[in-house]
């Protein structure tokens, strides 16, 4: 039976943002690393555009590829609830990674990051911070449920804090919409004592704009999920960027490796995995930081 | 002399026609041939009506879109209305619910807002671009930005997803079927079917010709150039209800990332099949063998793994210049 | 025709896909002469003069220049060698101005930029020597037709060349224009240039030409000098059988009134025209290129904004779209063939059923009466090219005739046709001129606009003269002279008939 | 007499062009009105020169985006093509950096491979849309697509970064500039000055134009069709490459999120500047117009909050449609 091969499809978002960059490559990487120890085991990876073509894309592996084992990153819990289900119905395992699907008990694994967890950390880091309250402005990623449920996190956790968002806008995860969005919360609020980036690719466009404009009134920039360079900077002791929440992409290789290992050791490892969000701060800064990753 | 003349006459033109016909078959059966080769399964049933189903949603648009093309017009609206008027249907379906309870009658009620906002959708795109006289790619640049926004607004942000219980009630429409095909084919199949017949048969598809090929003429010879343009937008409105009444049992939600670049893909399609981007000819059994290239390009690049998944978009680029490339290598020599 | 022509063709074929256009065609220019060529519609005239030019090669035989044989990659390269063509069909580009098209592709520069200065000046006095008053900076778009043809031909005297080839200069063109352009080509003449040119107004071919060429059905039936021949025997050889008169008698008893205008006006272009037709009855429009005799009945058909009463068989109606035109069986014929009658890139069947498509279709459209009206229409109009060619590839006094067919299917009332017989050979005019006729006897009420006296006056029952967009006046019967027509139009006579018609 | 009868004519004329001048001119001093009435700092030295700045990316392009489609093209590859030059440049740069050192010869090169990268990519798709003669519509959708799947292949699939201190060194391109005036601006001022005296001022301006309205007509009058064409495309693709040399050292980063839908601003700001989408007459002042009218939408957007963010698309797509019907009012009378 060890000669026996196995096909594990893997369906993931297309490489739109920053981080969903990372995700495809902790994919990639473990697929290349798993085909290696393992001669028996296939893989399929699909990234998908849009809800639409990831069904399209789960549909094609169970049509055409034989697979034996499924892990999906939907791009959104709804759409992905029936063709998942199906799957399933084939006989196929079922790992989820991140986002849950609709219907319960469809998944053999769920491994998941914590998305109301990211927006609490961030808040009490900022209420930590800023004990007397302060002015902040927050910059939102694409209109989301992932997006709503952080937002909805961090709100919550700052909530009578005497912390006030003077704005919020969406910066779409991505660099170039933050600065712009930045340059533009500068010009209309004379006075900001901090950025909720809420991601660190909006971090990066957030803090071009301060330096652009030459402000010193803003104290810090919270981003989040830990990309490389941030990592770095927090770790080297920048004011600026005094702490960082993780929010893993490699959340999706520790998923294809259990998986793999299960199928081929046929014990598979079922339940649930959450990775909670961890601030980091320089003390803790190095646990975090993988140079080889392109995120 | 005129007489001799006649006969002989349709053959070199014929010639070119041909070449512009046999180019999106030929592409596609190369296409077939590729997939066919990589994996055994290519060619299954599962996998064709696969494909074809799922083809459905953007074919029917696109077959709207030929029409609309033809008369001279433009439409990039196209995804974003498909998502209003899926978020739309979704919520009054939902809302409706409490009071109507699962069954056809909800069902219906959905069918007939989805249908109704498709129409209405289309007409107003229609009436900026005949009445207003405004260019068509501003219009419908202009609303798909407001559709984009109103079903982000709608969802605040989120995704709109249908009542669990009544999605399953309602997915036979998606993956029923008779005689083991399934729904969205045989629409699709009917749509075309009718939109060939319109094209080629009617008056109306006269018309969407002739003001395409030159409006002014087209006034000239009494054909009402403003009323055949709004009703091109509107029938592509109205399909675009038809495609999301088939959508939403498919995926049950509708979001701000639903329809995305639909609009790209359904004006490629009807390029690919052969229709003038300028206008003034069409064709709609074109538009089919355009939708079947392009989603048979995303079907193959999922039947194997020999490129890193990054290039798949570079490599769908590659195929549909070369699709069309292959239908116009005659006309280089012209 | 001595041995030192500059331009010839020695048996000269050209055949479009397998069908042969051209057999074998003779012909040669001389310097310091005019050459005219002649012929039936489709005879070949226009293929003749591309392949001069260089527009299209022969598909055999030989083109000489100077004695050598030669050919022309390229019209630019023809034209580089001193060709030059001004074509049937208007070649100009409309969304720019007159100054940049006739100096399309031969710009003058200082250093890097263009001399805007000298082009205009050099644009104003190539249109003065025409006495084409139009500036420099008016949009081509904006242009009249004989305007239009104006900046064709200065375009063409800009290249200042050896031969110069002219396929119906003056089709577009009143008596007036066509004098002022026959005057610059004879100064062309005196400067030695070769002259080619065609027309279908023979009188002008026996006025200026001093070589003739006749072709039928894509061959040389007759050449020599033009002196040997008088008009009527020109028409003889072109269409290969004798000439009756052109005209057919006037025989018209006209019937209740039709048409009813009081105060029609067109804002810009025509103010308070007021006439009545009958049925049975042949109106003619006479006036000068600009007197806004065109817009005048395109505002009454609803393809421009228009004011005033209008009545059809006495009843008062409002018309804002061609289409209500047409259901009141009211039909405007352009005198535009290529923009606004034909769509130039479908055949000739859709062409021919567009404007009565409903007759046929009953949901579908019967393509087999399409195909059996398409046969009428070729029968009756002598529509002469392939069936299956595209109707841009048509000869122009064809497109004429299906312009013609195309309108009559609709089977209008009330008929306004705008220069029915533009580029069409003598022989067909003939036919239409009774056909006209004929439609008038069968109770139509027809109005013909037209720049050709001649045949206003031939065709009308009556005359109204329009000037400035105003009618000045009208003739009927015995007044109808070219003499008093010109005097209206050009508003040097005392206005002896009433105003208002 | 002629030209008695010809005087009331030129009337109606001169005011329709006239409002086609006003109408952009118009919808920017109402847009203007509008932020300054709602943000006392939207007027504001700094606003603007952050609003001017930010444009000039997209400027810079949809310049070149002017010529393109006033000789009857069109070009949806421009924002991909973008980030890959991007990429590609920041890529030779890092692997330059260790042999060269931080320092002015490291951003030549990388400026050199930036505007090389730009040309070569305009130059083919020039050579698709010409030589092999397909519609512009697929060969720039194609390219779109290559382009975009090459830079996330080549960050792969994450985000390729400058060497931190080079862009330090680098970053003053962006940043810095004179008389209070930063570099983008210049760039784009230049960029905007030369492409107007080339469009209105010389003889390939003219041609673009003559292509665009009438391929025959300009061909029968030797023009180089194809030369004209393919030299639009070619000069489109270096103005992407200085868009890029004035992009990456903002923020000193490229990914398959950069210049995404940047071609569809280009083109918009292009229509709404009055040039014709079908071809044959642009003018590049307009489009600086349209640029300018669609980056002020998005900083009036943000530097109020009197609607949900969500429904900011709508607000802008609105507007785009607004901008064009005050601009062409006049027309619809015609
Ligand atoms: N490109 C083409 N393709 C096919 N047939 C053509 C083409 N050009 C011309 N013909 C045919 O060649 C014949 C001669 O046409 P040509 O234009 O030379 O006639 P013409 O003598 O100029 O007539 P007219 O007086 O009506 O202008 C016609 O039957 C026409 O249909
Ligand atoms: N004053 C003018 N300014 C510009 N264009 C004019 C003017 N008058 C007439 N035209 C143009 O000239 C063309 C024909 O002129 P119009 O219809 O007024 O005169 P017409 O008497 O019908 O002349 P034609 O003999 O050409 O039919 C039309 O296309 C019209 O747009
Ligand atoms: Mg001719
Ligand atoms: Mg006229």
């Amino acid at each position: 039976q060890e000669d026996e091969t196995h096909t594990i499809g893997v369906s993931i978002p297309a490489a739109t943002h920053g981080w969903a960059g990372g995700m495809n490559y902790f994919a990639q990487a473990a697929i290349d690393r798993l085909s290696e120890t393992y001669p028996n085991l296939e893989f399929v990876l699909a990234t998908a555009s849009d809800p639409a073509r990831q069904v399209n894309d789960i549909e094609d592996m169970v049509a055409t590829r034989n697979i034996d084992a499924l892990v999906v990153l939907p791009f959104e819990s709804e759409p992905l609830t029936g063709p998942v289900q199906q799957v399933k119905a084939s006989g196929a395992w079922v790992t989820v990674v991140d986002r849950g699907l609709s219907v319960e008990g469809i998944e053999d694994l769920y491994v998941a990051g914590d998305n109301p967890g990211f927006g609490r950390v961030s808040g009490e880091y900022m209420r930590e911070a800023m004990p007397d309250g302060g002015q902040i402005v927050v910059l939102r990623g694409i209109p989301t449920t992932i997006d709503n449920e952080r937002v909805e996190g961090f709100q919550a956790a700052i909530d009578g804090s005497g912390i006030e968002i003077l704005g919020m806008e969406h910066g779409n995860w991505n660099r170039d919409d933050s600065f712009t969005v930045m340059q533009d919360f500068l010009q209309r609020h004379p006075q900001i004592d901090a950025v909720w980036a809420s991601d660190d690719d909006m971090a990066m466009g957030v803090l071009g704009a301060i330096e652009a404009a030459g402000r010193d009134d803003i104290q810090f920039v919270l981003g989040g999920a830990g990309m490389k360079e941030m990592i770095q900077r927090t770790m080297d002791g920048d004011e600026m960027i005094p702490a960082n929440v993780t929010y893993p992409p490699s959340m999706i290789a520790t998923a294809i490796e259990v998986t793999a290992v299960g199928l081929v050791s046929q014990a598979p490892v079922s339940g649930e995995f959450i990775i909670g969000s961890v601030l980091v701060t320089q003390d803790n800064a190095e646990d975090f930081y993988y140079p080889d990753s392109p995120f | 002399m005129t007489d001799i003349a006649r006969a002989p006459a349709a053959r070199p033109r014929l010639g070119r026609i041909r070449m512009g016909v046999i180019g999106p078959i030929l592409a596609l059966v190369v296409l077939m041939a590729i997939g066919a080769s990589m994996n055994e399964n290519f060619l299954s049933w599962n996998n064709m009506t696969n494909v074809l189903a799922r083809s459905a949603f953007i074919g029917i648009i696109a077959v709207g879109m030929t029409f609309v093309i033809t008369a001279g017009g433009l439409d990039l609206s196209v995804g974003s209305m498909a998502a209003f008027v899926a978020g739309l249907m979704i919520l009054v379906m939902n809302l409706a619910l409490p009071s109507m309870g699962v069954g056809l009658p909800v069902v219906m009620l959905g069918v007939g807002v989805a249908l109704l906002a498709g129409l209405v959708a289309g007409l107003l795109n229609g009436i900026f671009v005949t009445a207003l006289r405004i260019e068509p790619f501003i219009v419908t640049l202009g609303s798909m930005g407001i559709y984009r926004s109103l079903v982000t607004w709608l969802a605040d942000g989120g995704t709109l997803s249908l009542d669990f219980g009544l999605r399953t009630f309602y997915q036979p429409v998606y993956y029923g079927g008779i005689f083991g095909i399934s729904w969205p084919i045989i629409v699709f199949a009917i749509v075309v079917i009718i939109g060939e017949i319109i094209m080629r048969g009617t008056a109306f598809g006269r018309h969407c010709a002739a003001v395409g090929s030159n409006e002014q003429v087209a006034r000239y010879s009494s054909v009402r150039v403003g009323r055949v343009r709004l009703m091109t937008y509107a029938a592509l409105g109205l399909l675009v209800g038809i495609a999301v009444v088939m959508y939403v049992p498919r995926l049950g939600s509708a979001s701000s990332a639903t329809g995305v670049l639909w609009e790209l893909e359904a004006i490629a399609a009807v390029i690919i099949g052969g229709t003038f981007l300028k206008g003034g000819f069409g064709r709609v059994w074109g538009t089919v063998l355009g939708v079947l290239i392009l989603s048979m390009i995303g079907n193959i690049l999922n039947l194997t793994d020999f490129v890193s998944p990054y290039l798949n978009g570079a490599i769908q680029g590659a195929i549909i210049i070369l699709a069309v490339v292959l239908q116009r290598e005659s006309k280089a020599g012209h | 025709m001595s041995g030192a022509a500059v331009l010839s063709l020695r048996q000269v074929s050209r055949s479009f896909g397998p069908i042969e256009v051209l057999h074998g065609v003779d012909i040669a220019l001389s310097p310091g002469r005019v050459h005219a060529l002649i012929g039936e519609n489709g005879a070949g005239k226009s293929t003749t003069m591309k392949i001069m030019a260089g527009y299209q090669p022969p598909s055999s035989g030989e083109v000489l220049l100077d004695g050598a044989v030669t050919t022309f990659a390229t019209p630019g390269e023809a034209e580089a060698r001193g060709i030059s063509m001004i074509h049937q069909e208007f070649n100009l580009a409309e969304p720019l101005s007159v100054e940049q098209n006739i100096f399309l592709g031969r710009e003058l520069k200082r250093g890097p930029f263009l001399d805007k200065r000298a082009m205009r000046a050099k644009t104003r006095e190539l249109l003065e020597r025409l006495e084409c008053r139009v500036s420099p900076d008016r949009l081509v778009s904006t242009l009249s037709n004989s305007d239009k043809q104006m900046v064709e031909i200065a375009k063409a005297l800009l290249r200042e060349t050896r031969v110069l080839i002219m396929d119906e200069p003056t089709a577009v063109l009143t008596s007036a224009e066509t004098a002022i352009l026959l005057r610059q080509v004879r100064a062309l003449r005196q400067a030695g240039t070769a002259v080619l040119f065609t027309s279908h107004k023979l009188n002008e071919v026996a006025e200026i030409a001093d070589d003739l060429t006749i072709m039928r059905d894509g061959a040389v039936v007759w050449s020599g000098p033009a002196a040997e021949m008088d008009e009527h025997a020109m028409a003889t050889a072109m269409v290969g059988r004798e000439m009756s008169d052109l005209f057919p008698p006037k025989d018209g008893r006209p019937g209740e009134v039709a048409l009813e205008l009081r105060g029609l006006t067109v804002p810009g272009f025509s103010r308070d025209v007021s006439l009545t037709l009958r049925r049975g009855e042949i109106l003619g429009i006479a006036g000068l290129i600009g007197s806004g005799r065109t817009e005048t009945f395109e505002g009454l058909c609803g393809l421009r904004p228009a004011t005033g009463e209008v009545r059809v068989n006495g009843q008062p109606v409002r018309i804002s779209e061609p289409w209500q035109a047409q259901a009141m069986g009211l039909c405007y014929l352009t005198e535009d063939r290529k923009t606004r009658g034909l769509l130039l890139a479908k055949g000739m069947r859709e062409n021919l059923t567009l404007q009565a498509l409903r007759q046929f279709s009953r949901g579908l459209i019967d393509t087999r009466a399409e195909e059996a009206a398409l046969d009428e229409a070729i029968r009756e109009f002598d529509i002469r090219g392939s069936r299956a060619a595209l109707v841009g590839n048509l000869s122009g006094g064809n497109q004429q005739k299906l312009l013609f067919a195309k309108t009559m299917l609709a089977d209008p009332r009330i008929l306004i046709i705008d220069e029915p017989t533009r580029g069409i050979d003598i022989g067909t005019k003939q036919q239409m001129y009774g056909f006209i006729r004929r439609l008038a006897a069968e109770g139509r009420a027809i109005v013909v606009i037209s720049s050709e006296m001649q045949e206003v006056i031939g065709l009308a029952d009556s005359i109204l003269v329009m000037r400035h967009g105003r009618v000045t006046g009208e003739l009927s019967g015995a007044e109808a002279t070219e003499d008093a027509i010109v005097r209206l139009a050009m508003g040097v006579a005392p206005t002896t008939a009433g105003t208002a018609a």
